[in-house]
């Protein structure tokens, strides 16, 4: 019991103080920065004694305000919400020092600040959530917070881009809605919890479970439902392109693997789910060809979140594979989200000192001038491609031995070949830094920018050494049917 | 045995990461503090080097040090007599080629950036030689690919990212197949420490299959940087990097790193035993004499002296793999000692490249004639280590090819020796003529760009320092072959036999 | 995608899953629901109306982040950039303005009536607060032009106060017993009206904020 | 299930309300309908939730009644931040309507 | 009698929900934009009703006072907005040619 109420406090808590933070930017943009700075310390910190909490004392469950499912809603903070929200936490803190130098403070952008912190606190709401219709109010928020980051800038490309994102949101929502009502409809029940035991496969499940898929299918941009992706990752502000496409697209992802872990457990079959793995790797291949035939930095780097988003798909075959098969896909969100967010901030530094202009050829000239964000760049390059000394690397390792133990080598032979693919383009991309000619600075862009890209690299490097704790964080999520 | 403090492991790493990572933040004036961080990092790396050589050797420590990475899955380093060998190697010969390189980079662009990587490759290829397991050995195979590829690419001509994007495909697809085969291995045997005659063989005849598609695939992976036949096009095109990387990584680091972890495979994976019970072995020497074979046609044909001297390496690292193949304690032996013997006189030969090229601009072996008379000390160094190379005796080449014909003998197929005699004398045709016209011959045209003219020296004193250095160093080794700390004497140790055997009937200025 | 055989695609889908939608409603069974733990815990809350019960007390956390939407969409129009003067035309001659005069009490006193009716029936905060948004529209409709309209920092809390009053209640649960989002025995009807007239104001405002499509106030960025 | 049958009717009229939704949203280029399409999708859903809760014999059920609330209020949300951003939107293209295909810069 | 009323009752319930469905597809997929907006406002008062019929009068507050009300509102000065860029676009152009 006392362990209960200290899981509900520290949920709770990562819960209030994004919310409060921002409330609090909201109502005063002026002290934005330094609402956001404080309020990103505390919810990094919050995340870690969440995570210790699940660590010690297992997963929980609890209801709030007292109200116990079906009546209430659940939150479930266990290995698999801790670890989501340590990524969001870490890659969270990042960004915010990133942003503290790329943000003016002239009160024309400080209206990020409110809006980051909204997208944060929607991510750690959606995370805790155990109840799909809150599941729905949280993605709802998701979208709002994500599209006003993506217009931010107020462009052409962007507010189009912005347009884009949010239709095909709201349409994931409308499908996400409908499987809700299926399901309340079947079971009279919105608990995951409760709806798991329940189970079933009836027209309605099966229904349901295809309405919600392809709903955050839609919103994770899992090919070939990923057009509006490219665009609004592209488009927006650099900071905001590397929460959208670190964190937001995973959140979809979550709740994906949360309802298939749970809800829709007994509809599970294998045909059912190398079907979504096998989308994920037409993924891999159309998201890699077109980085590879991305002629500019941006637009290469948002591809290849699609190509990226198509590994994590590898979890529902991996379901199958035996407990904790799907373990590996959620690692591997924690190595793509280090690596793109860091990405996403490099771009930003090349393009800013470039002028804006963000052309392969002539942001090559400003790689060689600027060793600091050329040496994040390429590190972070290597953590997309899984080789050595990062946490790429061992996300690919546990993926690549998750589908051997299966064996299901044809899926490992695509790991491989993705990643082959993954090499190509950024090799591509840090290529033309190594030709002749004179290297330019550019335009100046604050120092403190370029240090947290380089920093964010490192923790690339240093998360390459946790892959123990961050398995065992995850396996304390109790599953009980397949993948369990 | 007694483990001891495996942070001497970590701290030879250091010598070379250290210097590298901080060189790249460097501004490109800062040549007296970049100098002297790369050579006291060389210097204190062959300092540590020979302390872990005293201790393994005088007391039989073993030094090892480990982190996990995943359950079940550590970063090992350990130091073995194997390891030391190949350890030895990269440290000597980064300290002779830093000196070399700043000698031969000296004024031209981005200096920062090639030593910089110059020192991650040396890490890498350190850490290959330190590698306690094969994930260990993986991580750092492909980091060495990762630190190559901008040498290959410095220069910054067409060429060069030709030959860039050509070395990354090859490295690249070998470091798949490699990680695939090694994480196919782990879910089969585990992660499992390197031990003498392998951990294997308790899955004999139940895996068979699969023990065999994985030595198929591990071979595969290793011998694409070893240049094994099918996979051996990306190193003549490499050649195009700055003579330094050539003399070093072309024809030691990254070329020896396959052929290391080859005979790691072999050896410390499946045991020769089980290796032969699988029989596996008979292919890979015919893959071993048929890319020695094609290598020294390739070579005679060749009329760029870089490319002649990369096909003669494509052909000569066959040479370890042959002897690893050979399946016996003297093959293996010849193989292994040829892994040193092969590094030091191929070095000399591409330091020699580069002074001829630096000084008098000679690319082709056509336009070496009386090159003797301008160069004379560079010649004798390019002379002494091409007739080592042919095997005359007593130089360093001799050593390997009898061991080599030993163990041939030892297991039965005596036949090998008429390969080895033949590979010679392809040898000989492609290094006698140029050695001959540059001692005998005339300038048939001016020298395309002479410098250095009226020094007191040939060229540059760096460049030539380092050349002689090693060429003396490859003639040491042939004649003090049987003292302790030779390389041959140093194998001896690694396979238990004292030192010496088997070559006294023939050596006798060699032997004791 | 052609328009025509997007079209053909979209249909025939959208047919397949009309049918598909109708026989899986047809299969489901028929069931209370929760209502009958509705009912159970009724006792426990503050209020009388079951609906209310559900939208403040058990699942109130809904309620919060469904309050947090509305705000957010506020920010998201605000953050778009400035608003433009309304399509209208001001209210022209005494007898149109003297019938907002009274009009706009009533609608205020109607929703005013609908926040205080939850509690017991039909009603609540965001019909309350519907109606107080609809009296702000036809407030700013009749001055289309000069929408009297509070300062800046006014507004911003304005919006904001429906969810910081009912985070700042949600969070004084933890110390207080019952846990996040959970109210004190006996509190329940206070705290509820609060919560409820909080929300209702910050939702009307909002409602009205994003009928004016824009920030209402000049930024640097304006020019 | 008699009487529950009174139901049936607002089943079937919600799921054709979903269904027309989707069609306009993915078919109609205007973006004012498009938007108007994904709010006649939410009717069609509140309108399968809500049926199904005046199934049961006794009082519906006040949960679905609640999330249904709920769901009118996001979508109006929603439906505003839609609005604003068109018109934004709308001097740029030059029109409200989606231009085919991902723009290419 | 209570026969006669639930009879009743059915046919009224089939008929709305017919004229749900019909004046939906008339203002998704008819002609002019205003049109479409004054029947999604219909729309929502007959929706407001079938939530009584469905024994949910909060909701039916809802829909009237906001997805009727609001929503209406919205679009309607949605609607204004867009006719006065449209003409002002064609001032522009005019000015332009």
């Amino acid at each position: 019991m006392e362990g209960m109420s200290d899981g509900l406090t520290w949920a709770a808590w990562l819960l209030i103080v994004p919310l409060a933070g921002a409330l609090l930017a909201g109502v005063w943009p002026r002290a934005g920065r330094w609402i956001a700075l404080a309020t990103s310390v505390l919810v990094a910190l919050l995340a870690l004694g969440a995570a210790a909490q699940v660590w010690t004392q297992g997963p929980q469950v609890v209801s709030l305000g007292g109200w116990v499912p079906p009546l209430g809603i659940g939150l479930r903070l266990d290995g698999l919400a801790a670890f989501m929200l340590l990524v969001a936490a870490l890659v969270g803190l990042f960004v915010g020092g990133y942003s503290l130098g790329y943000i003016p403070r002239d009160g024309h952008g400080e209206r990020f600040w409110a809006l980051w912190l909204w997208l944060w606190a929607a991510l750690n709401a959606l995370f805790l959530s155990g109840d799909v219709f809150n599941l729905y109010v949280t993605l709802e928020l998701v979208v709002l917070a994500s599209t006003a980051l993506v217009a931010l800038s107020g462009g052409a490309a962007a507010l189009l881009a912005a347009m884009r994102y949010l239709m095909v949101g709201l349409l994931g929502s409308m499908a996400y809605l409908m499987g809700v009502a299926l399901l309340y409809t079947q079971h009279g029940v919105l608990d995951l919890g409760l709806l798991a035991q329940r189970g079933g496969e009836g027209t309605a499940m099966m229904l349901a479970a295809t309405l919600m898929s392809v709903g955050l299918m839609a919103k994770a941009a899992l090919f070939p439902l990923h057009v509006w992706l490219p665009p609004a990752h592209g488009s927006a502000p650099a900071p905001a392109s590397a929460l959208l496409s670190a964190l937001v697209v995973k959140g979809a992802f979550y709740i994906l693997l949360r309802l298939w872990l749970t809800v829709f457990q007994d509809l599970a079959h294998p045909g059912v789910m190398q079907l979504l793995g096998g989308m994920g790797m037409l993924a891999v291949f159309w998201g890699g060809f077109m980085s590879l035939s991305a002629d500019r930095l941006k637009p290469l780097v948002a591809y290849s979140t699609v190509a990226q988003v198509g590994y994590l798909f590898l979890a529902f075959p991996f379901l199958l594979a035996g407990p904790g098969g799907w373990h590996a896909a959620v690692f591997l969100v924690a190595a793509h989200a280090t690596a793109k967010a860091c990405l996403f901030m490099a771009a930003g530094n090349l393009q800013e000192a470039n002028g804006g202009d963000d052309r392969l050829a002539s942001v090559a000239e400003v790689m060689r001038a600027r060793p600091l964000t050329s040496f994040a760049l390429g590190i972070a390059g290597a953590s997309l491609v899984g080789l050595p000394f990062t946490v790429g690397f061992v996300a690919k390792w546990i993926l690549l031995q998750t589908a051997i133990t299966s064996g299901a080598a044809f899926w490992a032979v695509g790991v491989v070949a993705g990643g082959l693919l993954t090499g190509a383009y950024v090799f591509r991309l840090l290529g033309p830094a190594f030709r002749p000619g004179p290297g330019r600075s550019g335009r100046p862009v604050p120092v403190l920018r370029e240090g947290v890209t380089l920093a964010l690299a490192l923790v690339c490097v240093l998360l390459g050494f946790a892959g123990s704790a961050g398995l065992r964080l995850i396996a304390a999520t109790p599953v009980a049917g397949p993948g369990g | 045995m007694e483990a001891q403090g495996g942070y001497m492991l970590v701290a030879i790493l250091l010598t070379s990461l250290a210097p590298g990572v901080t060189i790249f933040f460097l501004r490109e004036e800062q040549f007296a503090l970049r100098t002297f961080l790369n050579m006291a990092g060389a210097v204190f790396k062959v300092v540590l080097v020979v302390a872990l050589l005293v201790g393994v050797y005088r007391e039989g420590y073993t030094y090892r040090f480990s982190v996990t990475l995943l359950p079940g899955i550590d970063l090992v380093l350990a130091a073995d007599a194997l390891s030391l060998l190949f350890a030895s190697l990269s440290a000597t010969l980064w300290l002779v080629t830093t000196v070399y390189a700043i000698g031969y980079l000296e004024g031209s662009p981005r200096r920062s950036r090639f030593f910089g990587f110059f020192s991650l490759c040396v890490s890498a290829t350190v850490g290959i030689a330190f590698s306690g397991n094969l994930v260990t050995m993986l991580i750092f195979y492909e980091m060495l690919t990762l630190a190559t590829w901008p040498l290959v690419l410095h220069r910054g001509t067409p060429e060069s990212f030709r030959a860039g994007r050509i070395y990354l495909a090859y490295t690249l697809f070998g470091g798949s197949v490699l990680l695939a085969a090694v994480v196919w291995l782990t879910v089969l045997a585990g992660s499992r420490d390197f031990t003498a005659d392998g951990y294997l063989s308790a899955l004999y005849p139940e895996h068979g299959t699969a023990l065999t598609a994985l030595f198929v695939l591990l071979i595969a992976g290793f011998g694409v940087k070893a240049a094994l036949l099918p996979l051996h096009s990306w190193l003549p095109r490499a050649m195009v990097a700055p003579a330094p990387v050539s003399a070093l990584l072309h024809a030691v680091a990254v070329v020896k790193a396959g052929a290391f972890g080859i005979v790691r495979v072999v050896h410390d994976v499946y045991g020769i035993p089980l290796a032969v019970e699988m029989g596996v072995m008979r292919p890979l020497m015919w893959l071993a004499i048929a890319t020695i074979v094609y290598g020294s046609v390739r070579a005679l044909f060749s009329q760029d002296l870089k490319r002649r001297l990369a096909f003669s390496t494509v052909s000569q690292v066959s040479y370890i793999v042959l002897g690893v193949s050979l399946a016996g304690p003297l093959g293996a032996m010849g193989g292994l000692v040829h892994l040193v013997h092969q590094g030091v006189m191929k070095i000399t030969l591409f330091f020699c490249a580069g002074n001829f090229a630096e000084t008098l601009g000679i690319h082709r072996t056509g336009e070496m004639g009386g090159v003797g008379r301008r160069m004379p000390w560079t010649l004798a160094a390019f002379t002494l280590a091409g007739l080592g190379m042919i095997g005359v005796p007593p130089m360093a080449g001799f050593i390997t090819k009898w061991y080599l014909g030993l163990g041939a003998l030892e297991s039965g197929q005596g036949w090998v020796i008429a390969v080895l005699v033949i590979s010679s004398l392809l040898n000989a045709a492609y290094f006698l003529p140029p050695i001959l016209i540059g001692w005998f011959g005339c300038p048939a045209a001016p020298w395309d760009r002479e410098r250095f003219r009226g020094h007191r020296l040939e060229t540059h004193w760096m460049l030539l320092l380092p050349t002689l250095m090693v060429a003396l160093l490859a003639l040491g080794m042939g004649l003090l072959a049987s003292a302790p700390y030779s390389p041959l004497g140093w194998v001896s140790f690694i396979f238990g036999v004292a030192p010496g055997h088997g070559s006294e009937g023939f050596a006798g200025g060699a032997g004791p | 995608m052609n328009p025509r055989p997007l079209s053909l695609l979209s249909g025939g889908l959208s047919a397949l899953l009309a049918l598909l939608l109708v026989s899986a409603l047809w299969d489901t069974p028929v069931h209370e629901g929760v209502s009958a733990s509705v009912a159970g815990a009724m006792g426990h809350t503050g209020v009388a109306h079951p609906v209310t019960a559900v939208l403040l007390d058990f699942r109130a956390y809904d309620t919060l982040l469904e309050m947090a939407v509305v705000l957010l969409a506020v920010l998201a129009t605000w953050s778009l950039g400035r608003c433009d003067t309304l399509p209208a035309r001001p209210v022209q001659g005494p007898v149109m303005r003297g019938g907002l005069r009274h009009l706009i009490p009533l609608a205020v006193l109607t929703g005013g009536y609908l926040i205080w009716a939850g509690g017991a029936g039909s009603g609540g905060a965001f019909q309350g607060g519907a109606v107080l948004a609809a009296s702000g529209v036809m407030w700013v409709l009749a001055w289309p032009r000069r929408p009297d309209l509070p300062a800046p920092l006014g507004l911003r809390v304005g919006v904001t106060l429906g969810v910081a009053v009912f985070l700042a209640i949600g969070v004084a649960g933890l110390p207080l017993g019952p846990g996040f989002m959970g109210y004190p025995p006996g509190w329940s009807y206070g705290l509820i009206l609060t919560v409820e007239t909080a929300a209702a104001c910050s939702i009307a405002l909002s409602l009205v904020l994003l009928f004016l499509g824009g920030r209402p106030w000049r930024d640097a960025e304006d020019g | 299930m008699a009487e529950s049958l009174h139901a049936w009717p607002f089943f079937g009229s919600g799921v054709l309300l979903f269904v027309l939704g989707l069609h306009a949203l993915v078919t109609r280029p205007h973006l004012l309908i498009k938007v108007l399409a994904f709010n006649v999708m939410g009717s069609g859903t509140f309108m399968v939730l809500l049926s199904a809760a005046a199934r049961g014999s006794g009082e519906p059920d006040p949960v679905p009644q609640a999330l249904v609330i709920t769901g009118i209020v996001v979508a109006v949300s929603a439906t505003a931040v839609a609005l604003a951003l068109m018109l934004r939107l709308y001097p740029i293209l030059g029109g409200a309507g989606l231009p085919p295909g991902p723009p290419e810069d | 009698m209570a026969e006669v009323i639930r009879a009743s009752l059915l046919i009224f319930d089939g008929l709305l929900a017919l004229t749900l469905v019909g004046v939906a597809w008339q203002l998704l997929f008819g002609q002019g934009l205003f049109r479409s907006v004054l029947l999604f406002i219909a729309l929502g008062l007959l929706l407001s009703l079938t939530w009584v019929r469905l024994g949910a009068p909060d909701v039916a507050l809802a829909e009237a006072a906001i997805g009727a009300g609001v929503t209406g509102a919205l679009l309607l000065v949605t609607l204004g907005r867009l006719r006065r860029m449209a003409t002002g676009h064609a001032r522009d152009r005019g000015k332009g040619s």
